[in-house]
């Protein structure tokens, strides 16, 4: 066994990271922090796509270019979450995602 | 006879090889592994001292600058002419009391000068400042300098937050929406200067400036990017006439109000060293970096240029715009929080967009001044 | 060239404590200049911005312009400007006879008090005159009134800025430095008396020396470890 | 156990460990902590830790435009918004214990059922010889903007589009409706 890292240690990596977003998303209360948690998912994906890219295609740029593609996705994400949550904000006081329910039947 | 004998110097003289540190290192880094730290340490030593030796240094300017901007003399006591006088603050604030305020949100407050000043360090690091004297050349020069700036604003950000203080939660906010906007001035035009070298590299870039430089060679477009880097890098950091985000007229000091000793001089130190790294960048996008003046073609001009070493070079054009900052500051009055964004929305970026098309004309139908 | 156009201005009236105020609203851009184009405004503002960098490069290159004192150094040759206040002192003549005669005029005129005058009657002459000026530098505002008030031109600034002091006792300093006849009197008793020089000689030999501070202190409290003891009579 | 003392392998490797255990320890504290703020500095510490790994596998223009874009924009903006939204008194309630059982279960199902799925199955790898391209900018530049089979031009117009929508969008949700009122008033 070598623990210089390969294809899987980079695999199981991004896949904890990708969990620990998982569980952000579904236990955070503040907006803003379910926000970090999908960019968190966000940024274990591109790093998958890197890695496979690395590994699987070396000669080839399309996973690059894939993870570009996540961030530029993210960062438009992030600008409206921000707007959204600036604008709930002003009208309930509050971005606690529990108590944002006013669509609920 | 004359220009041969000139041409011969040149080429014993100039012979611009690049070995920076870092290459250095990871040569050493295949044979000797102590070596390679030897270097990496040395490395670390050198951009330490010179980080605080430099920013000692360009705040003794800085007094002596405005001083004569404003009819007085500036420190004179101690040393000659004041001389040592940054020594003595610098020893001052040293030794004084490292306050932290009762609510403030203690791991956050101590780590935000840290990020300011590893900004600051990332970003000197990468200059280039002789053909010898780099410590990294990465080939994304431009991006990552760029890049690592933001953790400069992270820190400020941090500092006015942690304070719980409503005026450096103030600075901090208006801090990061004046970063936030004059980034991409100042991204646009390194840009500029990029698609004229074709490469990210901060040593090739220089190299490209080898018949002329960008600010001349590019004529009107060089100038108009100059220019646009100026004012947005000058309001990246947060100086006069920009410098709201620690306007102490309205904040007290902004963010760091409730800094004090030695991480007050953490901030006080990044923001000069700062200063340092974008005149710098100015002078290598835009001046030539270390390299002499040159006109294409002209080789008797170009040898006695290079007589002159490429570390004066690179030493008289950073000084040159550092004393052009200087100047900006102590002749204009600060901007409204409005005027500062309207500048920048209304008028530094379609500057800059529009800049940028011209600039990517003038590359494909290669209309530079010597275009050899 | 009109600055506001009275067709497009507003006008209204409101009361104010029963007393009718009107009130014209100018529209906005009615000062009667045209509205300027872009390049207009961006000649005009470069032009500004570099008229304003010539100035300051001006006096960065001329270092006769520099107006600061090197203090302690140049403590010799330093000369205050003509109407600087330092502090306040008794107009004296060649022979260091005073102008003063003791009539209260500045005591009455200082609005605060710091000026403390007793006067006493000659035993030659018989005329009333000074004894003790006392001037309390630590309530002055330096307001010129007692000057304007002084009849006898018998008051004056000097140019004595170093004034500091470790006890605030210290700020109470006695003008005259002697208590006597002024100068007028003196040359008003010669020529009235016109022979005997021996009157002149006694009526100058009724003057007493009289110390910066050795006055009466206003300011209670025993002396303080360092400081000599003020003389109080 | 076998680590190769090869010097450049072992930096490699000690890198890729000490980068792991930080990003790990700082996405725990993202989706742990109590004081938002300190999540949005967890958060920046991952995302520089990603452009780590990015170096670490040869590309480091990515690793360039992460910081760029991530740190220097995206997290600026999420602490923006924490700014705007709370304050440094406000500590946000723990979830509820189902709530954080649920999480916890989805996350590590994810987590076993991703690692086996990578266990059992067989990587096309490419063979040792293959070569990265040398400038990765350069290659990224232009297979973005190659129109022929294999190019990325639509989805590079497609994105530039979508970045001008959702800035256009986000002025339109965040401006205040009644700030109209005043501007006609004065």
């Amino acid at each position: 066994m070598s623990f210089s890292p390969e294809l899987h240690h980079w695999l199981i990596l991004s896949t904890i990271l990708f969990s620990i977003g998982i569980y952000g998303v579904l236990t955070r209360r503040n907006a803003v922090g379910v926000l970090m948690s999908v960019e968190l998912l966000l940024n274990s994906a591109a790093m998958n796509f890197l890695i496979f890219n690395h590994y699987a295609s070396k000669p080839f740029i399309d996973g690059a270019i894939m993870a570009l593609f996540i961030i530029a996705v993210a960062a438009a994400e992030a600008v409206i979450a921000m707007a959204l949550f600036v604008a709930i904000f002003r009208s309930r006081k509050t971005v606690d995602v529990t108590q944002i329910n006013t669509l609920k039947g | 006879m004359l220009d041969f004998l000139f041409g011969q110097l040149v080429a014993t003289h100039a012979t611009f090889d690049v070995v920076t540190l870092s290459d250095r290192t990871t040569q050493a880094l295949a044979e000797d592994p102590w070596l390679a730290a030897g270097y990496a340490l040395l490395g670390l030593a050198g951009v330490g001292g010179f980080l605080s030796l430099l920013g000692m240094a360009l705040i003794y300017v800085e007094r002596k600058v405005a001083a004569h901007f404003q009819c007085r003399l500036g420190p004179m006591r101690v040393g000659w002419h004041g001389m040592l006088q940054s020594v003595a603050d610098a020893i001052k604030l040293l030794l004084k009391e490292d306050i932290i305020p009762d609510r403030a949100d203690r791991v956050l407050f101590l780590i935000a000068p840290v990020f300011s000043i590893i900004a600051t360090t990332l970003g000197l690091i990468l200059i280039p400042m002789s053909p010898s004297l780099q410590v990294v050349d990465l080939n994304i020069g431009v991006i990552f300098i760029s890049a690592v700036s933001s953790f400069g604003v992270l820190g400020i950000l941090l500092a006015g937050w942690s304070s719980n203080n409503k005026w450096s939660l103030l600075g901090a906010m208006r801090a990061g929406a004046q970063f936030i906007s004059y980034e991409i001035s100042v991204t646009l035009s390194l840009l500029v200067v990029t698609l004229f070298a074709g490469s990210l590299q901060l040593s090739e870039i220089v190299q490209s400036q080898q018949d002329g430089w960008w600010i001349w060679r590019g004529h009107i477009v060089g100038l108009v990017a100059f220019f646009v880097f100026l004012i947005a890098s000058t309001a990246e950091l947060n100086r006069p006439p920009f410098d709201l985000p620690e306007a102490e007229s309205e904040l007290t000091g902004g963010f760091h109000t409730e800094y004090s000793g030695l991480r007050f001089s953490f901030f006080f130190l990044a923001e000069f060293i700062n200063m340092f790294i974008a005149s710098a960048l100015a002078a290598t996008l835009f001046l030539g970096g270390w390299m002499p003046f040159h006109i294409g073609g002209l080789h008797t001009f170009n040898g006695l240029m290079d007589l002159i070493p490429p570390g004066l070079w690179f030493a008289g054009k950073t000084t040159f715009i550092i004393f052009l900052i200087m100047w900006v500051r102590w002749t204009f009055p600060r901007l409204r929080v409005d005027q500062l964004m309207r500048l920048e929305w209304k008028f530094l970026l379609p500057v800059g967009f529009i800049n940028l098309f011209a600039a990517a004309t003038l590359v494909i139908t290669k209309l530079y001044f010597f275009p050899w | 060239m009109s600055y506001i156009d009275p067709k497009k201005s507003s006008r209204s009236a409101i009361e104010v404590g029963g007393v009718p105020v009107n009130i014209v609203v100018a529209p906005r851009g009615a000062t009667g200049d045209k509205r300027e184009g872009l390049l207009t405004i961006f000649y005009k503002s470069v032009k500004s911005l570099l008229t304003g960098m010539k100035v300051t490069i001006g006096y960065l290159v001329r270092p006769s312009t520099v107006v600061t004192q090197q203090y302690p150094e140049n403590r010799e040759t330093l000369k205050m400007f003509e109407r600087f206040r330092g502090q306040l002192r008794l107009v004296k003549d060649e022979n260091g006879y005073m102008n003063c005669n003791g009539c209260d005029f500045c005591e009455k005129a200082c609005p605060n008090g710091s000026i403390i005058l007793q006067d006493r009657r000659n035993s030659v002459s018989g005329k009333s005159e000074l004894e003790r000026y006392l001037w309390r530098l630590d309530s002055c505002t330096f307001c010129n009134a007692c000057i304007q008030a002084c009849p006898h031109d018998a008051l004056e600034w000097s140019d004595g800025f170093e004034a500091a002091v470790y006890d605030r006792r210290l700020l109470v300093y006695t003008l005259n430095d002697y208590a006597g006849p002024p100068v007028n009197h003196i040359k008003r008793f010669k020529k009235k008396a016109g022979t005997p020089e021996d009157r002149v000689e006694e009526l100058l030999a009724t003057m007493e020396p009289r110390h910066q501070y050795g006055g009466p202190t206003p300011l209670s409290g025993k002396g303080m470890p360092g400081v000599p003891p003020l003389k109080t009579d | 156990m076998d680590i190769t003392l090869n010097p450049a392998d072992l930096t490699h490797t000690i890198a890729f460990y000490t980068l792991a255990l930080t990003s790990i320890v700082a996405a725990l504290i993202v989706v742990t902590a109590k004081r938002i703020f300190r999540a949005a500095v967890a958060l920046a510490v991952v995302l520089i830790c990603g452009a780590g790994f990015y170096i670490l596998l040869n590309y480091d223009f990515i690793a360039g435009v992460q910081l760029l874009v991530y740190v220097g924009g995206i997290v600026i903006l999420i602490v923006f918004a924490v700014m705007l939204t709370s304050s440094l008194e406000s500590i946000e309630e723990p979830p509820s214990l189902g709530r954080k059982a649920l999480g916890l279960f989805s996350s590590l199902a994810f987590l076993a059922t991703a690692v086996i799925a990578f266990s059992e199955t067989k990587f096309p790898l490419s063979s040792i010889s293959a070569e990265q391209p040398k400038d990765v900018a350069k290659a990224v530049g232009r297979k973005l903007l190659d129109y022929g089979a294999g190019g990325y031009v639509l989805p590079f117009e497609v994105i530039s589009l979508l970045l001008l929508a959702s800035v256009i969008g986000a002025i339109v949700v965040a401006r205040n409706p009644k700030r109209k009122n005043e501007g006609s008033a004065t």
